[in-house]
């Protein structure tokens, strides 16, 4: 009796069917919250016919672009099993800057301010990377302390500063109003966020690292993965990311000034959760933390539209995230059963 | 917060061999309770009243205790169980929207005409089905309490606004408001103070002084080890939710009161705070260390430094600078000199070990 | 995680000392704050005769708040105060601005100014300051009553309603659909001016075609204004108005129906400030809109705040104090001062205002 | 044995790696005095020695993973000072260790080959390529995995499988082996021979480590002994007994080692009926009886350590009954088989056994928490009189009862694991791997108190992995594979064949 002969020639059968395309997709962890947003629109598109106008669907998607490019470098963080609290005062701080540069600055071109903010953004992505690699601190303290940090040098640098819409170009307010195919421009500038860090985390090996050293830290570091230099560029990919969002937002929004920003981390963290990214890293997908976000943005939108009490609408965005983490547990532990069933040998 | 069931087995293991950076350094008796983490807080929290006492004008009077006071007790009260939380390596975001949705409870009852002592006790109750809530999900269920508590920190506020919506509730009973901001005679205390000093005495004795307590450092540690000395994992962690649930329900009943105003958002955003100086105090965020009196220091250095600042009108910019200064400091500062002394360490063996290697060859 | 764990683990005294240092020298950057802070604030605690003034606005860093503080402050230096401050939260949260008062009470201010956040959270701590000897002015917000010696209201409260309603009829052509979109649901003043509204829509039968159909809240943060004036459109296809007493909730409508389709077919009005305005006037967004200079609001404050102190006036309905260049003023009814008629601004007098 | 000498002409050659004197402390614990190891290009070189020998530094040190402070180290006559695994890799080393560092949320496919994923086009990882390379490693070892499916769930010799095929894709030059057959059965273990001796035969070396002296001699060439961190001796394996490798291995003779005295044997005091949990064990009877001592054996992943854990309570079970003194257990409650006297020393000390971070007056108070308590308080002076008395009883060396439990040697770590049971006075204790990572000195001090409990009527159920120990200190001693028991041998019967036989099964139904 060998172990060979032992296992049961179940095994080979479900290898086939997992295989197929199909059931990959049933299994994705992005399927449950797709489903939600693809019922949750239906259903108020039905109540509200409004709401998936031209004017309704560009507005949905103008209120998720910024949270979705968020999530996406939230996402990169989390899945290194460490989590960036920081972003919400990143986001405002940029967007300040941003503000700043077209009112100080005569005449600047727009290029130049989005890749300040992102040079910004960046730079204080690495902060909060090297303080978590080098000290070897949990990211949670570190990026508590310098969300508050963050937060203070806004408001020290705007004081009661705030820059207006009228403050800007047209021309970059415009990219925020201004379709392309009927999407709206910095909306496809995230699609593009999500779909090249999409394929990144899925097709390079860096990448590929990432969820490496997120599943067991230690056995990454056994294993000879730069763990340290990953989880920096994962955070410095989050501060660019959240950049980026800043600049958006002062294109997008009205004012920018010392508040602009705060508190948002949370949602963005939750709107991760949602998408199916594992709060303990290893594993999800930017593409899951994008549809976690454009679910929890469209949530409220919906419920407006559906003329739903507001008041309501924050427990519901609660409840869905607790239903998103429990679905998420109900799967593995079921996935982890049927696995100890079946591999178990002549048991 | 470090997941047992995810750490794979690490080689470091296979030979037992103990990673040891220095000589083995503990303290006995004096010497210990000296140089802990807890008296350096303390020490800071001296040196950050004397400061103040002489930066500061007019600092050092008791109107300035009893003021400070009032505005420390929600985040002290929190601290406490939030403490034990921590220790055995989970967190709780949504203490802050228990306080907000027992403030919401109380309003709607009072206004409803219902006695107060019954809105007390139906607001402390919620907080404790509220951390119920939690702790079912979290310990019985085994979801991660970071992601169950942002999800609860959103839902329990999202509920405070379903039961109040956007009204104010302010007309409760002027003597019981007035209790709330009433002093111990010329002492500057806060007469509330007494309950707070009770309440941070039940979780110093819980933690430091019973079974269970004892118990919550193994627990957070590893629950692997505490289980195999019979620790009851799921239900310690439950009762700890329920703790903070109640605690929160607690300070949510005092900010109603010390403002007399009952509304959906008191309270909010104070998670953060709470979490800011446990972690301040030198409790672990994986759990397995800490003390209640490090964080008490902690917390009530915050206040200090916080009311000083005040005072002294310096903008709030400052502090909340000064703040994440503080917790990165505090953590990082360790790690920094332990790389220092780990480099001095080796170098020391690098120039005494050939000796021994030779001679140890030559009995080969 | 775990050789992490074991790193800091132990508890050696040279690491107990690194995070004493640590803690040291922030403590030292503090204390060189404080001291600075002093200096720059000549001390509460002025000599016998000098008089000092604070105001604590809503929130620090807030357009509207900035302007009404610059008012506040030269009018506390013409109305001769050894020195004037502003202390404040950096959120408009209903308790933040409670341990401000407690700081200035111990501080020995002689006139605290206040916006109050929510009317009754900061009454026990104005109780407080005024045991203390403090005169209690509300500005822009009131608190109860019963806590201040008097408010300098922007306006007549009905006034202020009734013109925006006005506005509001007059751009939607005098019916149909309208909305409001507020700062918080708490807020006094527009809660007051929100009431006159509503009776004023109910009673004269000249808006019996207009029809209020929905209150939202943006609370006065830019973004969920923005979202909320969004939701409004989505919601009621068939509005044709909002009106937005309040300058940031009307910024924000107008940013999102400036880039929206809606532009020009949703009439908007409200309280705004000229300068964030001025691009959604001349780009045919927004027609008109009011609003009565807030300089002056800070500028009365102080006199009053004077008045008080120097125990000209008591607060009584009646009292008259000197409002410097404004001229005097009257006490009314509640103890309220009114400080002028608003200012209905658009295309053509636009440019002649710079708050 | 047959083919001991080293092919290829190339004899003078630099080997393709050498360390002289490799030494490594952490702290007041010395690792490794003296590592000194020589692996020939096309030689299987076998690395023996008792646990806590140093072995496992050694290979650390080989991995990059430790930075030596002291020797000579070089790789094809080159010195090297690796400063990460990177480097060690880049030189051609690989290595897998006894415990497999899979990572749990990646697939099969992946886990082999991360790091140095086949690419396709735009330089992205092809996955058709990854799973093909993947299936072709499996097919050469004979093994059906999926590819495709994650980690998490993998039984060990599934997980250790996939770190061969790693090794095997790596192509290495030099590849370490430590200890991989623990949890493989005699199947897997000759085609892992086999595929050890093709690389050899294509001019790699191969350093295998093992305790299993059957294999070393069936596989190696040549063997190095290793004693208390230092080098004791090199053997060419043709020329040499097993006689003379235990003598160096162990410095003395091994019939002192298990002084497991005659007690007298009363009435059971734990008995498990039928006792089941989907997947991982069934069928388990078994009995300890007072001053019994009874040894659990067979392979890592046989289910010993979870039919352990399901007694104590740490796991649910399925079906069955566990009574101890004749009272039925309530399952899933540790804390019930502890009132009940139970007591439970885990194989890891570090995760399970101890508070790594408490003092070890802490430590060993933990059991006695609550008979410690007066109206619910923890009496201080009796918590510190009760733990400075029973580490002297066990003689813990500490310079204080305060000092973190972490500062200690693993021998004297294990000691306070044993006292904080010793502690509850309990009528049944179960010890698993109760020697493993400590020194000799200790270990004998550890078999000395078992038996001598035994001797005081305490019931004993002994998981182990070294036949030495369990040969020397079973009363009785019950194999496992599988999941369930293939053997009860008596003291007479077991040998280290028998116990062998019946942990591979291929001794099915010797009971």
């Amino acid at each position: 009796m060998t172990t060979t002969e032992t296992r049961p020639p179940s095994a080979a059968q479900p290898e086939a069917k997992r295989n197929s395309p199909l059931s990959a997709v049933l299994r994705a962890r992005e399927l449950p919250v797709a489903l939600a947003l693809v019922i949750l629109v239906t259903v108020t598109a039905i109540a509200n016919p409004l709401f998936l106008s031209p004017q309704g669907v560009k507005d949905l998607l103008l209120n998720a672009t910024i949270i979705v490019i968020l999530a996406v470098g939230q996402a990169i963080v989390i899945i290194t099993r460490n989590v960036d609290l920081s972003v919400g005062s990143i986001l405002g701080l940029v967007a300040f800057m941003t503000g700043s540069l077209f009112a100080n600055v005569e005449g600047i071109p727009i290029p130049v301010v989005f890749l300040a903010g992102l040079a910004l953004g960046a730079v204080l992505g690495a902060i909060n990377g090297l303080l978590v690699t080098l000290a070897k601190v949990p990211a949670l303290v570190i990026t508590l302390g310098t969300l508050y940090i963050y937060r203070g040098v806004n408001n020290a640098w705007a004081g009661g500063t705030q820059y207006f819409a009228g403050d800007r170009p047209d021309a970059f307010g415009a990219l925020s109003v201004d379709t392309f195919l009927g999407f709206p421009v910095i909306t496809l500038l995230a699609l593009v966020v999500v779909v090249v860090v999409g394929v990144f985390l899925a097709g390079a090996r860096s990448g590929r690292d990432l969820y490496a050293i997120g599943s067991d830290p230690e056995a990454a570091r056994v294993f000879g993965l730069p763990v340290g230099r990953r989880v920096f560029l994962a955070f410095v990919t989050n501060g660019l990311l959240a950049g980026l969002a800043g600049v958006l937002y002062a294109s997008r929004f009205n004012s920018v000034g010392a508040t602009t920003g705060s508190g948002m981390e949370l949602d963005v963290v939750a709107a991760a959760v949602v998408g199916g990214v594992a709060i303990f890293g290893g594993s999800g997908s930017v593409f899951g933390a994008a549809i976690g976000a454009i679910l929890l943005t469209t949530i409220t939108s919906a419920l407006t539209a559906l003329r739903v009490d507001k008041f309501w609408q924050q427990a519901i965005v609660g409840v869905l995230i607790l239903a998103a983490i429990i679905i998420d547990r109900i799967a593995s532990v079921r996935t982890a059963r049927k696995l100890r069933i079946s591999e178990a040998r002549d048991v | 917060m470090s997941d047992p069931v995810k750490t794979a087995p690490v080689p470091e293991r296979v030979d037992g061999t103990t990673v040891l950076e220095a000589e083995p350094k503990g303290r006995t008796g004096w010497a210990r309770v000296l140089l802990g983490r807890d008296a350096v807080m303390i020490y800071a929290l001296i040196v950050v009243i004397v400061i103040a006492m002489i930066a500061v004008p007019r600092f050092a009077s008791p109107v300035t205790t009893g003021f400070l006071l009032l505005d420390v007790i929600p985040v002290l009260l929190i601290a406490m169980p939030m403490t034990l939380v921590i220790i055995t390596g989970e967190i709780d975001l949504s203490v802050a929207s228990i306080a907000g949705l027992t403030s919401a409870i109380m309003g709607v009852l009072w206004q409803a005409g219902f006695d107060i002592g019954i809105v007390l006790v139906i607001s402390v109750l919620a907080g404790v089905v509220a951390g119920a809530v939690n702790g079912f999900l979290v310990a019985v269920v085994g979801l991660p309490s970071l992601a169950v508590t942002i999800g609860t920190l959103a839902l329990f506020r999202g509920l405070a606004l379903v039961v109040i919506g956007d009204n104010a509730v302010a007309n409760f009973p002027p003597e019981l408001t007035a209790f709330f901001t009433s002093k111990l005679g010329a002492t500057g205390i806060p007469t509330v103070m007494v309950g707070v000093v009770v309440v941070i005495l039940f979780f110093g004795v819980l933690l430091h002084l019973t079974p269970f307590g004892r118990g919550l450092y193994a627990l957070g540690y590893s629950q692997e080890a505490a289980r195999f000395v019979g620790i009851k994992v799921a239900r310690a962690k439950l009762w700890l939710f329920v703790g903070t649930g109640t605690v929160s329900a607690l300070a949510g009943v005092y900010w109603t009161l010390r403002y007399s105003s009952a509304r959906s958002d008191n309270a909010s955003g104070l998670e953060l705070a709470v979490i800011a100086a446990v972690l301040l105090g030198g409790v672990s965020i994986f759990g397995g260390k800490g003390s209640i009196p490090g964080v008490v220091a902690a917390v009530l250095l915050i206040g200090v430094i916080n009311y000083a600042l005040r005072l002294g009108r310096v903008s709030d910019v400052v502090l909340i600078i000064v703040t994440g200064s503080l917790l990165i400091a505090s953590v990082v500062a360790p790690s920094v000199f332990g790389a220092i002394s780990k480099w001095r360490h080796d170098r020391r063996v690098h120039r005494e070990l050939p000796q021994a290697t030779t001679s140890g060859a030559a009995s080969a | 995680m775990e050789l992490i764990r074991n790193r800091t683990g132990k508890t050696p005294g040279r690491r107990r000392i690194a995070s004493f240092a640590a803690l040291a020298a922030t403590v030292a950057l503090i204390a060189t704050g404080c001291a600075g802070g002093g200096d720059d604030g000549g001390g509460g605690s002025g000599a016998e005769g000098e008089q000092t003034i604070t105001f604590i606005p809503k929130q620090l860093n807030n357009p509207y708040t900035d302007v009404v503080l610059g008012g506040g402050e030269e009018g506390a230096e013409a109305a001769g105060f050894a020195s004037s401050q502003v202390v404040g939260p950096l959120d408009a949260s209903a308790s933040s601005q409670v341990s401000f008062i407690n700081a200035e009470t111990q501080a020995g201010t002689n006139v605290i100014v206040i916006a109050a956040n929510d009317p009754d959270a900061v009454c026990s701590a104005l109780e407080e300051a005024r045991t203390g000897g403090a005169k209690i002015v509300a500005f822009d917000s009131d608190t109860n009553p019963d806590c201040r010696d008097v408010f300098i209201s922007q306006v007549v409260a009905k006034d202020v309603a009734l013109i925006q309603v006005e506005l509001i009829a007059e751009q939607i052509g005098g019916s149909g659909e309208i909305a409001i979109l507020s700062a918080t649901a708490n807020a006094t003043n527009q809660n007051e001016w929100i009431k006159y509204m509503e009776e004023e829509l109910a009673s004269n039968p000249e808006y019996a075609d207009i029809e209020l159909v929905a209150k939202v809240y943006g609370d006065d943060d830019d973004t969920k204004s923005f979202q909320e004036a969004q939701g409004l459109m989505q919601a009621y296809p068939n509005l044709k108005g909002i009106i937005s007493p309040t300058t940031v909730g009307i910024a924000a409508t107008a940013r999102y129906l400036s880039t929206s389709e809606y532009k020009g077919k949703v009439a908007l009005t409200g309280l705004g400030l000229p300068n964030e305005m001025r691009p959604f006037v001349k780009d045919g967004t927004v027609t008109e809109f009011a609003l009565w200079d807030p300089a002056q609001l800070g500028y009365v404050a102080a006199f009053a705040g004077k008045a008080l102190a120097d125990g000209d006036i008591t607060g009584e309905v009646g009292d008259t104090f000197e409002a410097g260049e404004l001229g005097e003023r009257e006490i009314g009814d509640g103890g309220i001062v009114i400080v002028g008629p608003p200012t209905v601004f658009n295309a053509d007098n636009i440019d002649d205002y710079d708050f | 044995m047959a083919e001991q000498s080293v092919p290829g002409s190339d004899e003078p050659n630099e080997p393709l790696l050498r360390l002289q004197h490799g030494a490594k402390t952490f702290g007041p614990v010395v690792a490794l005095a003296d590592g000194t190891v020589e692996l020939r290009a096309g030689e299987i070189h076998a690395l023996v020695g008792e646990n806590g020998a140093g072995k496992s530094t050694l290979v650390k040190i080989l991995a990059g993973l430790y930075h030596p402070d002291a020797g000579d180290f070089q790789v094809a006559g080159r010195p090297v000072a690796f400063r990460s695994v990177a480097d060690s890799k880049a030189a051609g080393i690989s290595v897998i260790y006894q415990e497999p560092t899979l990572f749990p949320d990646l697939t099969v496919a992946e886990n082999i080959f991360i790091g140095r994923q086949p690419r396709g086009a735009l330089g992205l990882i092809s996955r058709k390529a990854m799973r093909s390379a993947a299936r072709e490693l499996f097919d050469q070892l004979g093994v059906p995995i999926d590819p495709d499916r994650i980690a998490e769930g993998l039984s060990i010799a599934d997980q250790q499988i996939i770190e061969i095929a790693k090794a095997l894709s790596l192509d290495a030059r030099v590849l370490i082996m430590d200890e991989p057959t623990a949890a493989l059965s005699g199947v897997e273990v000759e085609r892992l021979f086999a595929v050890a001796r093709s690389l050899r035969d294509r001019g790699a070396g191969i350093l295998f480590i093992s305790h299993r002296f059957d294999e070393v001699f069936a596989l190696t060439d040549r063997i190095t002994v290793m004693r208390d961190g230092r080098y004791i001796a090199t053997h060419d394996t043709a020329s040499v007994r097993v006689e003379q490798i235990v003598r160096e291995m162990v410095g003395r003779d091994i019939d002192q080692l298990f002084p497991k005295e005659e007690a007298v044997i009363g009435n059971a005091m734990l008995r498990v009926k039928g006792l089941a949990r989907a997947g991982v064990f069934s069928g388990i009877d078994l009995e300890v009886r007072t001053g019994e001592i009874v040894a659990l054996a067979g392979l890592v992943g046989a289910g010993r350590t979870e039919v352990a854990r399901a007694v104590f309570g740490i796991d649910p079970y399925d079906e069955g009954t566990v009574e101890l003194a004749g009272r039925r257990l309530k399952p899933g409650d540790p804390q019930a088989a502890i009132d009940a006297g139970a007591g439970f020393v885990p194989e890891d000390r570090r995760k399970q056994g101890l508070v790594m971070d408490l003092s070890v007056a802490r430590n060993l108070t933990l059991t006695l928490r609550n008979s410690l308590a007066r109206f619910g308080l923890i009496d201080a002076r009796r918590e510190q009189r009760t733990a400075a008395e029973w580490s002297k009883r066990l003689q813990v060396k500490t310079g204080s009862q305060e000092y973190a439990v972490s500062t200690l040697s693993g021998g004297n770590q294990q000691k306070v694991v044993l006292a904080k049971w010793l502690a509850t006075e309990p009528k049944l204790l179960i010890v698993d791997e109760p020697t493993r990572g400590i020194d000799v000195g200790t270990k004998s001090d550890v078999h000395r108190l078992l038996s001598d409990l035994a001797g005081r009527g305490i019931a004993i159920l002994m998981i182990s992995s070294e036949l030495p120990e369990v040969l020397g200190m079973a009363d009785r001693v019950l194999v496992m594979h599988e999941g369930r028991i293939t053997a009860e041998l008596s003291r007479e019967d077991a040998t280290p064949e028998s116990v062998m036989h019946a942990a591979t099964a291929s001794m099915e139904g010797a009971k």
